[in-house]
């Protein structure tokens, strides 16, 4: 048993931190946000630089075979410090469906992934059909020589800036296409945490079959399993700094003439925080264990596991932080808010708690 | 034993949709059906309408243009006009101030200020918080030092609701910096927003909008005929006008509207193909709040009709206002998590005046997540719920 | 609107305290349960005579027309005197289906269940069959002149020391027979709380049909249902108590040099326990008020709500009042024990909180 | 990151899981499986297997008779005896008292006592608490008065667990009653509970059952040389003690057992004509609590190898007592619930030797609700979740 992170995955999170640190401060995402920004180039190429996208690929790709507990270390740094960029999209979901699907689209589009180079937003989820991985309205229809999409992919993360487009049909094949191809019309905004996403309304768009037809029901899953896990991690980060935050104001701040963490009934409940921390990060590094274990059964109850009970702590994070700050704690200008949006839009994306709960509770 | 309503009481509730029905201009009722924010003119609008009716300032005495009614007639006007979507009447003049001016105003105040107050014309707004002193008022910071004719305030109040639209505010104010309890040595006084040297700054909240302010006061002027009541006595004022935020204090009305909203919202979305409603999980959790809120509606009634029996209120609003906001809170976080993605797309100022953007999913969807993180508030502000434990407990335990 | 009590219930309420304060402490009732008493005749006979079981009976029965509040009156002081005396199988359930399916053995029964004479015991539930009311693996077989019972029937309220039993069958069918009767076993047994039960284990008892055969159901959950908004009014008079006993320990007993109840940690629990109570009250008299309602769904509603609700509450009151006595708390010779054990039956009895939220749900 | 075990952890998980199916008995691993209460002879018998293969004092250093184990193996077999239904090796004399006789006994203690306590010869009981000194220990009243070669002891212990079977019993007890502060002059004394002065009466819980006793003394003379360490210094020990209690906090093989219980009888109970366990409602909390579960697996033993590793365990045993105490409480209660009606039928001694009562459910069913009930005592015992609350905030907040 060990529960640390490898030397090199600390030497990266270090060299993370430090970059980091450098280029983001709160007032410059608020500036940021407020721009209606999600994506900067500098922080984007800065990542590729570090070698966190070309980490977890293949070396053939030119990456440096990693797992994903690269990722989650990679991610909790991401969470922590807010950054936008659409990492996961393509480093995570991306890569890992070019990986399964193989073949001259992977080769050329990995190494692309790898140095950063592009962008890929990745589509499974329609409207009206909320968190189900598999939605299945949207359709491919083949012509002579090519395919031809229709369908609506719903709240596409990434999608805003991605220079390609990974879309599901049928609920069982996945296609490729750039993203300013025509038939393909973009809805973009901000996600209430600042990253970027888009609806994607495809009119027969003409795109390339990954994989085979039909194929694909197992690959669309691992893949939004493995975001699942990854956005778990992103939560550690930002969960690390509520906690900071928290603690800070209950020590500093005064009421009646005293910090009010001095008041028990705020005291006891930071300590039932640092508690479900604790349990959040066990649960978040098993899904990182086993986010891509080949027994698809083991990687689906320790996603679901993690995904259900980081939502379920999160909810509770956001409203007890919130409560303790107490005014300051609902305002925009505060860091804590930012954090709060953060955890709601991990929650929702890949599965709520709701969605991961049910799928355990039926494993 | 008999819940229902009196004969009496149904007539009137009658009266009452009938009025709404008639009087609610669509444009307003469709802002609150969907979460909206209600800008300066509907609120505005929407008094006068009422004013004219009567209804503005129904719970003040007949003699000063009221119409007197009992706390049960109160709440079945505040419920339907909930579940009607009518704004809400901002209760700092009408409730806040108007009680207070009444009870220990001059009688040059009452005339100078009770019209406006009733018409509308004035919008008023509060100042007691300030950054250090929110939960504990007491230790409030402001001053306004008496000069001949006029006071000099000095200082910075903080969460003042919509003081961007107010044409004045009333303020705490510490008129004696040497007194002994930090209770006492504070003034109760009225001051003129477009008064030289008062300045509104926006405070945004994490939802993106704009609903409260902090208001500076730098040297400003404030005539000595706006003290109200006696100098260094405004603590007992306030108090006094902090107890008439009772009633509706439950906020059984707009919980009401919310789960009837709930109920739409989940009968809509879908789960694994099937109507969200008919989910046996998530249909668990509407029938759990749903059972709260209908105890909660008859454990309001019956309180109000022990108040009009006159029975010390005693904790009971405190009782009120800790389950009915967790109600109100369960039910604005079952909104959200009924809208599954697309809560996620921010769009803050969709629907204000002149913003012509269209909702990525539906407007509920879209206003879910937001309402949810502002609806936080519901619990901090008017006393958070830690202090009304602390009240409750003082009052039964003794500590 | 009016929730009060009328003066005939107040009067009635003050001569039942003042009677049960007479024969009733807790020391008595320790030893009543140790020999497992769970009926005594002379606290049976002061209710007779006070009139509590004529009152909610027909006028033609000898009884006074009363209605469903008055049985709440009742069962709130039985709950806050921990009364084991069959009082709602009798007077609720058993008064109930003789009045509803009429004739002559309601002419018979009646009048000696308004004047205590005899007592009843009704059993609907069956083994492996949980809460359903209408259970139905009873079967009922029709010869030339009578009835023969044959099944099994679960932890039946009171049947230990009662004079007739009524059964279903078939889950829509109401069958009268004495408990002497040959063909019926009785495995009589006291429950957590004191109060007395019996499996009923029929086997070709002979048996008088009620009402007509296959006609019942609607009785049957009628019936169910009056037994559960009486025993929420039990409940309440249990919370009553259970809310003095845990002030007062919070009041005096000290730790560190101060009483236990300034720790805010529990004064605030405090506070949450008193606004439930006030929520359980408003919840019951909802249920009694509708519990004869000739609408059924309103009937159910208000029932479920109120079933599911104090059950709920039950619950918290039960772990909260024994975590914050500590260790006195949790044992028998503390009368808080004895009211948590109170909570559970009356929870679990004719509907648990699950079954009723259940229901509740899909009314 | 590797979150199986090693090699040599699965080799030894092994090793304990043969040794259990060859060595536990029959009749006993039943009283376990269907949450039965232990007879004294139960225990005193699992106890001497378990010594004779050296394992029931695993902890103990290698010279005074132990295994030298680390806490990751300790781990595990503790889980792997909890799964398997082996009862509890009583923790007051092996891993309450010897790590304080090892530590601070006297050489001619050591060789009177280790040998009992792991053998199991000396049935051990603890003298803490008393009636007005639970979590609040230091407040004790028994006071012990050197005379010559002996203590004159007088007080009353409570809450002692078993003491009914005890030989021994360790106590504090105060020996300067003019000391300043409370925690000082107090001393950490052994007394043969058969001495003539010494009383045990039983305390019976609200399951029926009498786990715990009150221990009076009246008069009772203990030999000087059976003071522990330094006179007035018991404080010290006491702390020490209450450390090694630490191991095994999180319940997490309990937890297991319970939950794979829970499970079977879901399996076997019916809801709606279907099993219980296909009840989407009740499914979604099996799976909340299991989910729970797991994490708290993992954080036990990522903890236990920080231990290993020499970190200070700060507040971590008190974490792992408040959400370890929280999970068992929730599977019992849930077990509960998944009994339904036979749940109440109230049998509290069968299944006791000499008790042939048939159970009126299954023995799952009638034992539910006494254990739900006995069990509320997890979160009372060793210092509450309430304590154990103020020490993880007093050491990370300092408040």
């Amino acid at each position: 048993m060990n529960f640390d992170f490898s030397e090199e995955q600390n030497m990266l999170v270090q060299s993370l931190e430090r970059s980091l640190a450098k280029s983001y401060d709160f007032e410059a995402f608020r500036e940021q946000l407020a721009s209606k920004i999600t994506h900067v180039p500098e922080t984007w190429n800065m990542l590729a630089e570090l070698g966190v996208m070309a980490m977890p690929l293949p070396e053939s790709a030119g990456g440096f075979d990693g797992n994903h507990v690269d990722i989650m270390a990679v991610c909790t740094e991401l969470g922590r410090k807010l950054i936008t960029e659409p990492y996961v999209s393509s480093v995570v979901l991306a890569a890992y469906i070019f990986e399964a699907t193989g073949g001259a689209p992977a080769d050329e589009h990995l190494p692309k992934i790898a140095m950063g180079e592009q962008k890929y937003a990745v589509g499974f989820y329609e409207p009206g059909d909320r968190h189900n991985t598999l939605a299945s309205a949207t359709t491919a229809t083949q012509t002579a020589d090519t395919w031809k999409l229709s369908g609506h992919k719903a709240v596409v993360l990434g999608a805003d800036t991605a220079d390609f487009l990974i879309i599901s049909a049928g609920g069982d094949s996945v296609f490729l296409l750039p993203a300013n191809a025509e038939g393909v019309s973009l809805n973009q905004y901000q996600l209430l945490d600042g990253r970027g996403a888009a609806d994607v309304v495809l009119n027969g768009a003409e795109a390339v079959l990954l994989g085979t037809a039909g194929g694909s029901a197992a690959i669309i899953e691992e893949a939004a399993d493995r975001a699942a896990a990854a956005l778990t991690a992103d939560t550690l980060g930002a969960f690390d700094e509520i906690i900071e935050m928290t603690k800070e104001y209950l020590r500093t701040r005064t009421q009646f003439g005293r910090p009010i963490g001095s008041f028990q009934v705020l005291s006891h409940r930071m300590v039932d925080l640092l508690v479900d921390v604790e349990q959040a990060k066990s649960i978040a590094m098993e899904a990182a264990v086993e986010a891509r274990n080949k027994d698809v059964t083991i990687r689906m109850k320790a996603v679901s596991a993690a995904k259900a009970k980081i939502g379920a702590i999160s909810r509770k994070f956001g409203q007890e932080s919130v409560q303790m700050h107490g005014g300051i704690g609902v305002t925009d200008e505060y860091a804590l808010g930012a954090y709060v949006k953060r955890l709601l839009v991990n929650e929702m994306l890949f599965g709520d708690a709701d969605y991961h709960l049910t799928r355990y509770a039926n494993l | 034993m008999d819940l229902s309503l009196t004969t009496e009481q149904s007539a009137f509730r009658d009266e009452v949709r009938t009025f709404l029905t008639d009087a609610l201009p669509e444009d307003i009722k469709l802002i609150s059906k969907t979460q909206g924010h209600m800008g300066e003119e509907h609120y505005r609008r929407w008094h006068s309408i009422l004013a004219e009716k009567g209804w503005a300032t129904p719970l003040w005495p007949i003699e000063h243009g009221g119409k007197g009614w009992g706390p049960a007639n109160y709440a079945i006007f505040d419920e339907e006009c909930h579940m009607a979507g009518a704004p809400r009447v901002l209760p700092f003049g009408v409730s806040m101030l108007a009680p207070v001016l009444i009870a220990v105003g001059s009688d040059a105040q009452k005339e100078r200020f009770l019209p406006g107050i009733q018409s509308g014309k004035d919008w008023w707004s509060q100042g007691f918080s300030e950054p250090g002193a929110g939960s504990d008022l007491a230790s409030l910071k402001s001053t306004a030092v008496r000069d001949g004719d006029h006071y000099i305030v000095n200082g910075q109040k903080t969460w003042t609701t919509l003081g961007q639209f107010g044409d004045w505010i009333f303020c705490l104010v510490r008129t004696d910096p040497k007194s002994e309890k930090p209770q006492t040595g504070i003034s109760f006084i009225l001051i003129d927003m477009k008064s030289p040297g008062v300045e509104v700054r926006p405070i945004i909240m994490m939802d993106g909008c704009h609903e409260v302010n902090e208001v500076w006061f730098t040297d400003v002027k404030v005539p000595a005929e706006n003290l109200v009541g006696k100098e260094n006595h405004g603590w007992s004022y306030a108090k006094m006008l902090l107890q008439h935020e009772r009633i509706g204090i439950a906020g059984v009305g707009l919980s009401k509207e919310q789960l009837a909203s709930l109920k739409r919202m989940a009968a809509t979305e879908k789960k694994n193909g099937k109507p969200l409603i008919e989910d046996p999980v998530f249909k668990t959790k509407i029938a759990e709040i749903e059972i709260e809120l209908r105890a909660l509606d008859i454990t309001n009634k019956r309180m109000l009709v022990e108040t009009e029996r006159g029975m010390d209120p005693g904790p009971v609003s405190s009782m009120l206002k800790i389950r009915g906001s967790e109600v109100a809170q369960k039910l604005f976080e079952l909104k959200m998590d009924a809208s599954g993605l697309y809560s996620l797309p921010f769009q803050p100022h969709i629907g204000e005046p002149g913003n012509n953007e269209e909702p990525v999913g539906t407007i509920h969807n879209t206003r879910s997540a937001p309402t949810y993180l502002n609806t936080r508030k519901i619990s901090i502000y008017g006393g958070s719920n830690e202090i009304q434990r602390s009240i409750v407990s003082k009052m039964v335990l003794g500590f």
